[in-house]
């Protein structure tokens, strides 16, 4: 059992509401470490034994078809440990 | 004339299109996201809602639904599609109008009485409104904000496929105050307010949204 | 430990259970083991601890709320009654309209999205269950002080979860309440009403009938949620292999419950169940033992049946589990292919865990071992009833002699102050920031929502008819006088659907208070709830259901007493409707009603930081002639327009009227500060036309209602005898506020 | 200037109505790897310089009071690169 992890972000470009709403937050709370803050999605897929190079091609093409979309998102993919 | 209005697991506001259908003086025909099957219909409705919950991406999943594959080929054929609000989010996910709909700005969830100018009345969809008519009609969304990269608005913008705009505060963000698109040809329709909350002064803001019935029954005719 | 089952359980008598941490005290287990004869085996104990816990047993309230049943007035009208998971009214043209308010305080403060979210839901299946299509919600809702930071906190949490919730099941929200009082900073209430509509043959009962019937568990998969609090420890001591703590939270899924809308209605619309109940709380513990005593008691259910989310779960905690969006139905064996096609359809898990048996006994097996086997009366309904002590707080006495005499205006600088200090104050402010975020349109029925009196949907399209919904609750009134309050709340909520032209026919109710083991707070209870029996069978009209919510409180200080009251009516022409509000100019304004001194109470009062007084006391003759008078009225097309005053007064109602489509008013009164400020219950904007003055004063004389001009609509300001302030100043104090508050 | 992620995920035990909605689209598109999937937040927060560890501190503090809803969720706090 494994953890294929694909994180998508709104690409660079497309405002981002969610990330700068928490970027406008965190200095009314006192936090001043940001100079930017960004929001996206994690999804942690779960696969039976470790991942074969063939299943993470196939998890490529699910986050370009499903996962992201590719108008306004970037995605990458990673195996987890 | 049969206008189909596709149900999707999720979808809500089929029966108000399909009720807005009627008044136009249509029929409606019910379209079921899991049969790949158009029914001989003449134009076709994505309804509003949540479907499937409008988990992952508003429109991502159920832009797979059996029923997209013939309705893809029919409306590249010419056949008048309008996507209303999850429709319309559909219709982006299935990237049958270029762009896509995001998080409103404001964060929130909206329900509204929504000015909005028809500024492309050649449209399948539009065509019973006069130029730059405004109208007033509900717009009701969380992920409304209409974004596409700079290219794409000034091609929009040059081929006048912003079929209508926002009138006064930009109400979630959209690019240029978009509030509707169309394909090149005009028989695709993204819309993001509610036309179909506004066919009768008892139940909505006004009689504004028939309009947008009235004219694929009139587009039809031709 | 292993799996504990029922020949342990005879085997080993003597095995200490853990009863007090469950929430049992010792005479209620002592009981347990009378009417078993034995010891329960565990999971009897998790189904009799969950059933008999306060908030499913109304152990506290029973001998109280009894008086709805026996003090009601006979009426055909109503198809079910009290007992049910929501009662169900007879509007008409063969359709019957259910609705029913609940709360869910406790988990809203907790995790307010959430809990608002999944408060929501729950009351949805309520209805569902009945065999109703859910066609609106309302919400009405109590919070700490507007500017308090935990305020901040949990009111746009929770404000998103009824939203996120109800708008994505497509319900239309057509109505609700927010207010604000310190007391309810540790414990805001979040009390939900959903109103469903059927055909009078629809209507669906829990009930397990039928030997050979199966047992049908659909809808969402069995996970830890909801085993928290007290069964945090019950999780814990029942050694599950799984999580140490189990979630106290439930997170709901609307979408899920979508489909599970469309499906069952789907499978009722075949008529394929023979009895239905939603699994809310106490899960699957209340859903078999309910289902199985509505028959004749004989059930059999395999546990390990049970879809789960999570395999760790233990017998107990299945048994426990509130996993949200899940129904069980009982479904004939000839019938049960056509169930699971359509579950199949919308992509519902359903399986089939059990069946009704010709025995008298709940027996419910895990991997083939015998675990619970019980009478389902003793779980379901049997449970302990307590006669609490009661006593009259000191407060009453004391707050009765405070001189209530907060600065009234009268010159034309303090109207003009005084009015946009009203406008703006949170409990009058304009609550768009809230009802904005959610829909009011989906489904295309809705005719009256928010800001009018009442909410108003169509059932018929062919014939108009619709039904209108209102709820109210005066807290502060009811500090003062929880008899009266309760009668108070009724006589407004009937009201405010008489305004619009729609005849009162039942009413439903949620009791928030505190500790129902404080006297005071029980005295305040059961004066509430002899106010209302009273006050129900005086107006003739039936209780059809509720929910009671203890325990609001922040250590020993309880919130103020809360009767939320709801009442539904019946109008059969939609069309014709009375709305609040004028958009011409020219028409003559009048009140119906008298105005006495009452600012006990009042919002003037708390706004000057009085809380004490006495409250009025409710005529309920003079509000049934009010009710009268504005339904003839209405079928006779007399009024252009009517408005209801209660908290906030007059001021607050010219505010609405005037700002609701821009539309000014020049009013002459004397008195101002009282006829202004005032909270006299019984009272009534209208506006007609100039032809229409004669008919409205024979009506009001007939109706034995005082009557008196108060002025004129037109022009862009309100005018207030010589005091004059623009619809757009008027417009910004009473919109800024929220958007101040909550950005 | 660096990035430092924050991964916001719901607790194991809590329903995830996202993740449950994409593992049952992935095998109606063919995509069969997944036996489970759960959907959670990526922050991305861009800080001046190389964090420190009190930044890192910090951040974590943020995380847990603004971030994450601790009553239902889990986090981790990284640096990128
Ligand atoms: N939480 C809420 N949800 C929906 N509607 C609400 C809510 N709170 C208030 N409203 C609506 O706003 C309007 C004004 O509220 P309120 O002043 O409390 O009414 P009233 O004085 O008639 O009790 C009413 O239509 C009410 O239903
Ligand atoms: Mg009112």
């Amino acid at each position: 059992m494994a953890t294929i992890v694909v994180d998508v972000m709104l690409k660079p470009e497309i405002l981002d509401p969610q990330g700068k709403a928490v970027a406008s937050a965190l200095p009314r709370l006192g936090f001043t470490f940001a100079t930017d803050v960004r929001q996206g999605k994690r999804f942690e897929i779960t696969v039976d034994g470790e991942p074969t190079a063939a299943q993470l091609a196939e998890v490529e093409v699910a986050a370009e078809k499903l996962l992201s979309n590719p108008v306004i998102e970037n995605f990458t993919v990673r195996v987890e440990k | 004339m049969k206008i189909g209005v596709v149900t999707f697991p999720g979808t809500l506001d089929d029966r108000d299109a399909a009720r807005a259908v009627r008044y136009a003086g249509g029929e409606a025909v019910a379209l079921w996201h899991d049969d790949a099957e158009l029914k001989g219909v003449d134009a076709v409705i994505l309804p509003g809602g949540f479907s499937y919950g409008d988990y992952l991406r508003c429109g991502a999943i159920s832009r797979f639904s059996p029923v997209m594959e013939p309705l893809i080929a029919a409306a590249m054929g010419g056949m008048p599609l309008l996507g209303i609000c999850n429709g319309f989010q559909v219709l982006a996910e299935a990237h049958l109008i270029p762009g896509a709909l995001t998080r409103n700005q404001h964060l929130h969830f909206l329900c509204t009485d929504q000015k909005i100018r028809i500024e492309n009345n050649n449209t399948a969809w539009t065509n019973s409104y006069t130029k730059d008519q405004e109208i007033v009609i509900p717009l009701k969304n969380g992920e409304g904000s209409y974004q596409c990269d700079d290219e794409t608005l000034k091609m929009l913008e040059g081929e006048g496929r912003i079929i209508a705009r926002y009138v006064g505060e930009n109400p979630n963000g959209s690019r240029n105050l978009i509030a509707g698109i169309s394909n090149e040809r005009g028989n695709i329709v993204g819309l993001m307010p509610h036309p179909e909350h506004a066919i009768d002064a008892l139940t909505g803001p006004g009689v504004d949204g028939l309009g947008f019935f009235t004219s694929v029954l009139k587009a039809m005719v031709k | 430990m292993s799996l504990d089952t029922v020949a342990k359980a005879k085997a080993n008598p003597d095995t200490p259970q853990p009863f007090a941490e469950l929430g049992l005290k010792p005479d209620e287990y002592a009981s347990i083991k009378e009417i078993l004869g034995r010891r329960p085996t565990s999971s009897e104990l998790a189904m009799y601890s969950v059933m008999w816990s306060e908030h499913c047993s109304y152990k506290s309230s029973k001998v109280h709320l009894k008086q709805f049943g026996e003090k009601a007035v006979k009426t055909d009208a109503l198809l079910v009654g009290i007992g049910e998971n929501a009662g169900v009214v007879d509007v008409g043209q063969g359709y019957a309209v259910t609705f029913k308010v609940e709360s869910h305080n406790h988990p809203s403060f907790i995790e307010p999205y959430q809990g608002a979210a999944t408060g929501v839901g729950g009351i949805v299946r309520d209805i569902l269950t009945m065999g109703a299509r859910p066609i609106a919600v309302m919400d009405p809702l109590r919070f700490g002080p507007a500017d308090a930071p935990d305020t901040r906190r949990v009111l746009p949490g929770i404000v998103a979860g009824v939203g996120g919730y109800g708008n994505c099941l497509g319900l239309p929200n057509i109505g609700g309440e927010v207010v604000f009082d310190e007391t309810y900073l540790g414990n805001p209430l979040v009390n939900a009403l959903c109103v469903g509509v059927m055909k009078h043959s629809d209507i669906k009962l829990a009930k397990a009938a039928g030997a050979g019937n199966l047992v049908v568990l659909y809808g969402a998969k069995t996970g830890g949620d909801g085993i928290g609090g007290v069964s945090v420890l019950a999780s814990e001591t029942f050694e599950s292999k799984g999580p140490a703590k189990r979630p106290a939270v439930q997170v709901g899924d609307p979408f899920v419950e979508k489909v599970l809308i469309e499906c069952s209605l789907e499978i009722f619309a075949e008529d394929l169940v023979v009895g239905i109940q939603d699994l809310g709380g106490a899960g699957l513990s209340c859903a078999t033992s309910e289902l199985a005593s509505g028959g004749s008691g004989g059930m059999k259910v395999q546990l390990d049946k049970v879809p789960l989310r999570d395999p760790s779960l233990s017998p107990e905690e299945i048994l426990m589990s509130e996993s949200q969006e899940r129904m069980c139905a009982i479904v004939e064996p000839s019938k049960i292919d056509r169930f699971l096609e359509i579950c199949k359809k919308w992509d519902v898990t359903s399986t089939v865990i059990g069946e009704v048996t010709d025995g008298t006994h709940l027996e419910i097996t895990f991997n083939g071992e015998l675990i619970v086997d019980v009478p389902p009366r003793t779980v379901a309904h049997d449970g302990p009833v307590y006669n609490r002590p009661l006593a009259q707080p000191d407060y009453i006495n004391q707050v009765a002699k405070e001189v209530i005499n907060p600065p009234l205006p009268t010159t034309a600088a303090e109207i003009k102050s005084t009015m946009l200090k009203v406008a703006g104050t949170p409990n009058l402010a304009d609550k768009s920031w809230i009802t904005d975020q959610y829909d009011r349109y989906v489904q295309g029925n809705t005719i009256q929502s928010q800001p009018d009196d009442s909410g108003m949907v169509r059932i018929d399209e062919k014939t108009h008819l619709g039904v209108a919904v209102a709820t109210d609750a005066n807290a502060n009134w009811s500090y003062l006088n929880p008899y009266e309050g309760a009668k108070l709340a009724l006589a407004e909520a009937a009201r405010n659907i008489a305004t619009a032209g729609a005849k009162p026919l039942a009413v439903t109710n949620c009791l928030n208070f505190g500790s129902p083991e404080d006297p005071g707070v029980m005295w305040q209870f059961a004066e509430t709830v002899r106010g209302l029996a009273d006050g129900c069978l005086e107006m003739g009209l039936p209780v059809t259901g509720g929910n009671v919510s203890f325990y609001n409180q922040t250590g020993t200080v309880a919130i103020l007493p809360t009767p939320v009251i709801g009442v539904l009516g019946v109008i059969d022409d939609v069309r014709t409707r009375t709305p609040m509000s004028f958009k011409d100019a020219g028409l003559e304004l009048f009140l119906l009603g008298a105005t006495d001194e009452n600012l006990s109470g009042s919002e003037w009062a708390y706004i000057h930081g009085m809380r004490g007084g006495i409250a009025p006391t409710a005529d309920l003759q003079r509000e049934m002639r009010l009710i009268e008078l504005l339904v003839a009225g209405n079928k006779s097309a007399l009024f252009t327009a009517a408005h209801d005053l209660s908290q906030g007064g007059l001021a607050i109602s010219l505010i609405e009227m005037v700002l609701r489509h821009n539309v000014g008013a020049t009013i002459a009164i004397d008195k101002p500060g009282i006829s202004l400020l005032s909270e006299t219950p019984g009272r009534v904007v209208v506006a007609v036309t100039s032809a229409k003055v004669d008919e409205l004063e024979n009506l009001a004389g007939k109706h034995s209602i005082p009557l008196s001009k108060i002025g004129a609509t037109g022009g862009d300001s309100l005018v207030i005898n010589d005091a004059t302030i623009s619809l757009d100043e008027l417009r910004t104090a009473h919109t800024e506020t929220f958007k101040k508050l909550f950005g």
